[in-house]
């Protein structure tokens, strides 16, 4: 069976709607999966769609390569461990960029031997050829520095801007050279030369960074896809390229703001190396090895557990946080979540001090627990939420004999399956002593004014798509 | 016109019917103002600061002799003698009983009495109503002086030294008193809980963060003009039986429960008070009429069962401050509407006109209500 | 209009539709979207499909292709069930 | 000069980036302005490379037709008082309607001449045609309405729906006719069953559900844009009727949910004479003249405000809302307004109970005025925020001797640039008269649980674009 | 591709970017938006002028032609204009 | 190991040093609890609840005469008399002086005290820190004594009858106590401000919802241990010209500002007293130590001009209950860390080697704080 070039048109037309309903299906937890599933029909159906269109006439090598493929990307993402999930996506985006370059080349060889070469053709080709190998190489470095098999420190040298800038005019001026003399040699050297590009923009940055570089390479993989449709005059790979690529620079973006970075630096690397005035709670916190989370990634465990401890703290009562709890727990309860108060019987600075507060916001009683009662439940608990709270909540009270607080009874909020603890910076509660806690591997700090972070929840917890 | 205010000579009575920051307005209107030498002073007004507001300090003579005649409580025999013949008395009449003795001596005389409990229950009349301005002051105070004589917290508090459960505070009667009681209880950090027999109470009781506690009685209890009906002894037992669980598990008891003028329904039994805890308070406002509690003892406070019953019949006048604030406000109130801008000054207006003095106003013949 | 105009339209609204999707996801869901879009962006397979079917495809060119070929196809086996572990470990409790 | 085809493709594309820009520019007022600018220069664009390109030969009606329609529709623009905004739009939208409707006649016109007339055309015509007529009589019908020119109230006819759904269905057969046929007449039948379908879509709607229709005949001139531009071939017609389509339609959508109605009733008609188990509290308001507004609708006037006066009463405390209003007075406050409290002496149920719920959410005391010193300063006020306050609102308390309230001194909430009441329905207050203040042209009504429209209210200050 | 068909793709890309764009809309302009896509919907007025300037235009259509372009202009002038008055208005105070 | 309890017989002292509940804790762990009988009742706790709770009720004699005796107040000579050569005490000392002779006498005797008041202010031994504990209390009962004692509102209130501002409360010293009462007085509606000359305090007083009173005395006034340290002169006569414009603006001034072991510095002249509004109300926690107003006299209410200042030295007293179930669960701590198990019961450890125990126990040598 073929299909007319109509056909195929109008299914890549949907497959291209079925990428955007499933990048869509993410705005919401809820219609997640859906999305994804979306995703995979689209890409049986682009598939299904080139395979039966005029153009692909032979089918061996094609065959071979998606089984092998397939056995290969099945068994990589059923064997591989969540926690290196970073490392498996780098390599895939390698996959990508790789392939774009491959494939630029292979229209090359296929366009010359039909002698259907035209200069925008071949700008086309430079173009996917150059971002490819740039994503490859880039992504390659990624996934050794998180993998371990380079260091993750930032490498950073001496004129390394100016040699990337140069790497670069010479890359460009070689695809307009190839474009002008259809000189094989301009090409080669080109594709050397952008695969040196992504190794140069990537080493200089460090392994903490990584996140954002593999959100950036995200986008370049995207931009590789959409030069390939250009090349092939594709629509299908143009669209979705084009997802892949706005997507990927909105993610960097996105992380950037939160670590108050210049996305510049990313596009440009190296950015990790450089001092910032006064280091930001984060970037402490980055390199003390605690995790820093959003507001968001809070959220997401909360608002679908079964059971959410709040532990207030010194913190809560000085930003005047009360009342916004109250609204969260509200929030919470509507949405079928047990929503507990711990109350240490030293938190805050006077005896009752939390318990005041918490009268004041009206959050009833029965809601509101003191630490013998509420100590067994944390390992029951989803979130445990501290609130401005530090010393009650620091185990080195039970573990360290030569901590000024050894021998203090804590809240045990450790046990919870994840703790968001909200401050505002790293320093340390009334006893100066630092918070062990912070350095389980269950417990991310919520940097901010407790108050704000509060209302920040609220807002979170009614948001959310349309 | 001039307004004779006298020393309250009731045992105990802090208040005054005037108080220097309403006397000045009401001489900015044309009133002369003629006051007891050191009748603000229990109130913490002195002499100076009246005179500062335009008042003539008198003898109490004088006082009295005035056309006009504003008083807080009852007069007293001797002080209807020192009034003039003809004359207007505003303030409390405290009488539910046309025939008696003081009020038949002023009609007598031809004095006419403006009973402040009479004012009717109408929006209009709300800035002149002293039974509502004074319950409230007795609804704040009966809290604090039920937190001040409980041996405990109310608020919850986990210290370190352990933690104390919040007390369990139950107000019976959700009129302008209880609620306040109910309000100034849920401040102090208390589990609040609150009765009333009017339906309508609840959403209230609910508006101020505490908890109604709802009873079948089987009938309904809203009477007229906003005050509760007495109940049918069927439903005054069943009310006790039902609230009794309720009240044995309270720490401290505040009951403001009446009905104008019938003894005050019996709400706590002696049975319950000994079923509840030792240290335990209860507030009678209701202790002037016979008290929610028959352990009760009007303007003392006791002991019995190991609860502390607290009798106090004045409230208003621990805050006679406040008290007698809002009381001259009421009263400036009413003059506002009783009188007419005259050329010599404000004049008196037929008092039968308006259905605010209208109903205030009693007469020999006796009067519609009841 | 030529081809590589109408690829233009296309891309300059396909550039719009990709900003507004991407901003509506919940930042909750970043970490899958960076590997649902992983794995979407396998559409290369597309591209490596056409050169190495190509009738005129020559040996050379069918080699790249098949290496292509199985990249992209990893990337898009590998993307999507990796994306939907990550969602399925997501899935929290049972919504009562 | 003459541009290119690709040029003027190029110009077009501009054009629709310039739309959507503006488009954009609308999710933030602050960058509403520039939108607009946007807007006009993509049509400055549009016209220009219509006007350069090749198809366009004579000028003379043209530059008639252009400068008429400058001058009127800037005459129109400049004229029209805000309040009769509603008729403007709906005018100017039965211009776009029938525009559409004379490109399609014309159009068919020129092809016929040019023997250029096939099947998929004629079907694009017709439905441009359709379109366009409906949302032109549609449109005249709606202006009539709002211009009093026709009578508000809804009109309902039995058999109604059955009379369109056989109208259309003959519209639709007409014009397959014509496409299989080429009929003059059946062009001509189904042109003027389109006018007369529009017409009885929706005359039978009331006027107080304008705005809807508004918005719905809006998305109508969108897709007869759309369908113009599927038969003209030109693709900048067809993503701005996209736009504006979507954009009519998610309106009506919004409206909709708001008013909580079915938007299938809209787009059939005569939603407005279907009586809906109980009668909504908008509807009631509706029809006793009283406007109601949403959450978003305040927040517009109170966000940029100098002052805003909350009035709380009896409802804030059964909704508990103080602690929602607190949050609203710091937002409102943090952006530069000035909040004031304004408590009438009984408002509530007991002396002070506003007192006392203000100060358990911790609003100052000195945001705190009786009403006294509060009177004087309403008038000066850009907004009077009624948090379920009633009788102590009512001016019937001071012009009507026959009220039970008569006599008693109230908050002049009324001399407010706007007020905004919130309440649950239209049920009076404790007093049980009916509050005139509602009928007061400033003045709308928010309908709902105070405390859940106070936090939409913090909501919608948070929120607002990226 | 056939013309019919890339209509076809970008009318659906520019449905998705019509329904993200206007989801986007803060609620308070929404007034403001049906002014302006009121007036942006005067693109018929493109139509117009080819009708009315195509070469082989009659007199019929010639004259359908004039009234479409005079009513389209008028909806882009009155259409941008009152959106403009509305915007202004609905500037408010200046910002401290 | 055997714990007496002897009652407490300082005039007015209605705490106990142990309570049922924890009593129960006690008898559990295998101590001995030896109670006189009657001992509980002034807080509220009967002989039947102890017995239930596991403890002997004994005579007066036999309590005393424990190994261990644990005592909320000062013990009288007498009480030393009748403890055996080589007891344990513990409870408070309430001495600064070393040469104090009741202390002589139990070294005399070979008894050991162990002062609750010594007990250091570090995280472990929160829990056994009596001082805050009754603090807590007394910042709590000294906020509820203002409220009653003063003859207005405390919170704003907007009535028909008039408004009412909010008491202005200022409360000096914002240890515990003070900390607590501005808690209970920003509760009941009044406008609090706070004093500490210690720094840190001012985000402690917001974070209460208060507002925090800067003065700018030139030197600092944080001591060793948490505890405030003494002004020189010149500071101290600058900080009572700063404070006075304030507190004579305040309608109720709680006052808590104490340096262990020295005079209570004051903070209220009579010249300010004397600008005080009529009516207004002084809670002096100082009064013991001579109070923060030097008009203030120690276990009395007086009025002087106009101003009612409040000298009880023991709020806790008036909340036994709460304050002596505080007081019993800090010795349970406390007993908690001196003894370990041993085969027949619970064996007293070395008290020289936990800082705790050693900082508290006072030894003829002299010890060496101060
Ligand atoms: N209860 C009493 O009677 C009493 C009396 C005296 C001393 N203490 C001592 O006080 C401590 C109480 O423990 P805790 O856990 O309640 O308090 P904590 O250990 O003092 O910690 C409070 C934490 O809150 C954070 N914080 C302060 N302001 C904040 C704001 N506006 N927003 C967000 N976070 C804020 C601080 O971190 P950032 O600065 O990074 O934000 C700090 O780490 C104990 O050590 C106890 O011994 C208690
Ligand atoms: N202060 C006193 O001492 C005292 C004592 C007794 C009587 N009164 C009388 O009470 C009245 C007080 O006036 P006011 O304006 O405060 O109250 P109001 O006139 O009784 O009006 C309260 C309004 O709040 C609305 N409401 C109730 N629950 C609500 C909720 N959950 N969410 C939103 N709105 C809600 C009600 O409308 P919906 O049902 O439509 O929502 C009602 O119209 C006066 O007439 C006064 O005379 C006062
Ligand atoms: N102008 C006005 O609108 C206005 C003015 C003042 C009071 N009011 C209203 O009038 C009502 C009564 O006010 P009040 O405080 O003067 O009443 P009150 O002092 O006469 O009675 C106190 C409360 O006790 C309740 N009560 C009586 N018998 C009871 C029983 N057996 N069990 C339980 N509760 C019992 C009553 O219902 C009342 O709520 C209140 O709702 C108040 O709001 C209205
Ligand atoms: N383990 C612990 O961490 C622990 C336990 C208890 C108390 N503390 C801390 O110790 C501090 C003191 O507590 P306290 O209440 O027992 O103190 P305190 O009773 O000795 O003094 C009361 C307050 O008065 C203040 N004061 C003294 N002189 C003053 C002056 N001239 N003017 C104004 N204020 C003056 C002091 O600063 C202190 O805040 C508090 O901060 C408390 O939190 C810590």
């Amino acid at each position: 069976m073929e299909i007319s070039a109509n056909t195929q048109a109008l299914a890549y037309l949907a497959a291209a709607i079925l990428f955007i309903l499933g990048l869509k299906g993410l705005t919401h937890p809820a219609s997640a999966r859906r999305g994804n599933f979306f995703g995979m029909i689209g890409m049986v159906i682009a598939i299904l769609a080139t395979l039966l269109g005029s153009e692909v006439q032979s089918y061996g090598f094609i065959i071979a390569g998606i089984a092998a493929g397939a056995v290969i990307g099945s068994i990589l993402a059923a064997r591989v461990q969540m926690t290196a999930m970073p490392q498996l996506v780098a390599a895939l985006h390698s996959f990508v960029g790789l392939a774009a370059v491959l494939v630029a080349l292979g229209t090359y060889l296929n366009k010359s031997a039909a002698g259907l070469l035209e200069p925008v053709l071949m700008g086309e080709l430079s173009a996917g050829i150059v971002i490819g190998a740039i994503t490859f190489s880039g992504s390659v470095i990624a996934f050794g520095k998180l993998q371990g098999l380079i260091s993750g420190a930032p490498m950073i040298f001496k004129g390394q801007h100016l040699l990337n800038a140069f790497i670069a005019v010479v890359t460009v001026a070689l695809a307009v050279w190839f474009g002008m003399t259809e000189q094989l040699w301009a090409l080669g050297a080109m594709t050397v030369l952008a695969f040196v590009l992504g190794f140069t923009l990537i080493i200089p940055i460090g392994g903490a960074d990584m996140p954002v570089i593999i959100s950036m390479l995200n986008s370049y993989s995207g931009w590789a896809a959409a030069a390939t449709g250009f090349t092939l005059g594709n629509n299908l790979l143009i669209i979705v390229g084009a997802l892949v690529g706005f997507s990927g620079a909105i993610l960097s973006y996105i992380m950037c703001r939160a670590m108050n970075r210049s996305i510049l630096h990313v596009v440009f690397g190296g950015f990790g190396g450089e001092s910032e005035g006064e280091a930001s709670a984060q970037a402490v916190a980055a390199q003390k090895g605690v995790k820093s989370a959003s507001v968001e990634d809070a959220i997401y465990w909360m608002e679908d557990a079964n059971k959410v401890i709040i532990v207030p703290g010194y913190g809560m009562a000085v930003a005047q946080a009360q009342h916004a709890l109250k609204e969260l727990m509200e929030l919470l309860e509507e949405r079928g979540v047990e929503v507990k108060f711990a109350i240490h019987p030293v938190a805050g600075r006077m005896p009752g001090h939390m318990n005041v507060l918490l009268a004041e916001a009206d959050i009833p009683y029965d809601h509101v627990f003191e630490m013998d009662e509420i100590n067994p439940e944390f390992a029951t608990a989803d979130v445990a939420l501290v609130v401005g709270a530090n010393d009650v909540t620091n185990p080195a009270a039970k573990s360290d004999p030569s901590s000024p607080i050894y021998g203090m009874p804590i809240l045990e909020v450790g046990k919870a399956r994840h703790v968001y603890v909200i401050k505002r910076s790293m320093r340390p509660g009334y006893s100066g002593v630092e918070n062990l806690l912070y350095y389980q591997d269950n417990c991310s700090l919520i940097f901010g004014d407790a108050k704000e972070v509060c209302e920040g929840l609220v807002t979170a917890l009614k948001g959310g798509g349309h | 016109m001039i307004i004779g205010i006298p020393k309250e000579t009731l045992p105990g009575e802090a208040r005054v019917a005037m108080v220097p920051e309403v006397a000045a307005r009401l001489v900015n209107k044309g009133f002369s103002l003629q006051l007891e030498s050191g009748a603000g002073l229990p109130a913490g007004y002195h002499d100076d600061d009246y005179v500062a507001a335009g008042v003539e300090i008198v003898d109490r003579r004088q006082a009295l002799a005035a056309e006009l005649v504003v008083k807080v409580r009852k007069p007293s025999a001797e002080e209807v003698g020192g009034m003039r013949e003809g004359a207007l008395y505003v303030g409390f009449v405290e009488t539910c009983n046309e025939s008696d003795q003081v009020l038949q001596a002023m009609f007598d005389r031809g004095i006419r009495p403006l009973a402040m409990e009479r004012i009717p229950r109408i929006s209009r009349a709300q800035s002149m109503d002293a039974l509502s301005s004074q319950s409230n002051i007795a609804g704040y105070r009966a809290a604090i002086e039920a937190a001040a004589r409980y041996g405990r917290f109310f608020p919850l508090m986990m210290t370190s030294a352990g933690s104390v459960k919040p007390a369990r505070v139950v107000v019976l009667g959700a009129g302008v008193a209880g609620l306040q009681a109910i309000a100034t209880a849920k401040r102090l950090g208390a589990e609040v809980y609150a009765y009333d027999i009017r339906p309508e109470t609840r959403e209230q009781i609910e508006s101020l963060g505490a908890r109604a506690i709802d009873l079948d009685l089987g009938e309904e209890g809203s009477g007229e003009g906003g005050y509760a009906r007495e109940l049918s002894d069927e439903a005054k037992a069943r009310q006790q039986a039902l609230l009794a669980e309720e009240l044995a598990r309270a720490h401290v008891i505040i009951t403001t429960a009446l009905i104008p003028c019938r003894p005050a329904p019996v709400l706590i039994t002696e049975s319950v008070v000994k079923r509840m805890r030792e240290g335990s308070v209860i507030v009678d406002l209701a202790a002037a009429n016979g008290g929610n509690c028959p352990l009760t003892e009007a303007d003392k406070v006791v002991r019995k069962h190991g609860v502390i019953l607290v009798g106090h019949t004045n409230y208003p006048s621990m805050m006679a401050g406040d008290a007698s604030t809002f009381y001259a406000n009421n009263i400036a109130n009413l003059l506002g509407i009783m009188v007419e801008q005259g050329e010599s000054g404000p004049r008196l207006k037929d008092l039968s006109e308006d259905e605010i003095t209208r109903a205030a106003l009693m007469t020999p013949a006796g009067d519609s209500r009841h | 209009m030529p081809d590589t105009l109408v690829a233009l339209y296309v891309f300059v609204l396909a550039c719009f539709v990709g900003y507004f999707v991407i901003w509506g996801v919940t930042p909750s869901l970043h970490t899958p979207l960076v590997a649902l879009t992983n794995a979407i962006s396998g559409i290369v397979i597309v591209g490596a499909l056409l050169v190495t079917g190509a009738p005129s495809a020559g040996a050379a060119a069918e080699i790249m292709g098949f290496f292509a070929v199985l990249l992209a196809s990893i990337n898009v086996f590998g993307g999507f069930l990796v994306t939907n572990r990550m969602l399925a470990m997501f899935k929290k409790k049972e919504k009562k």
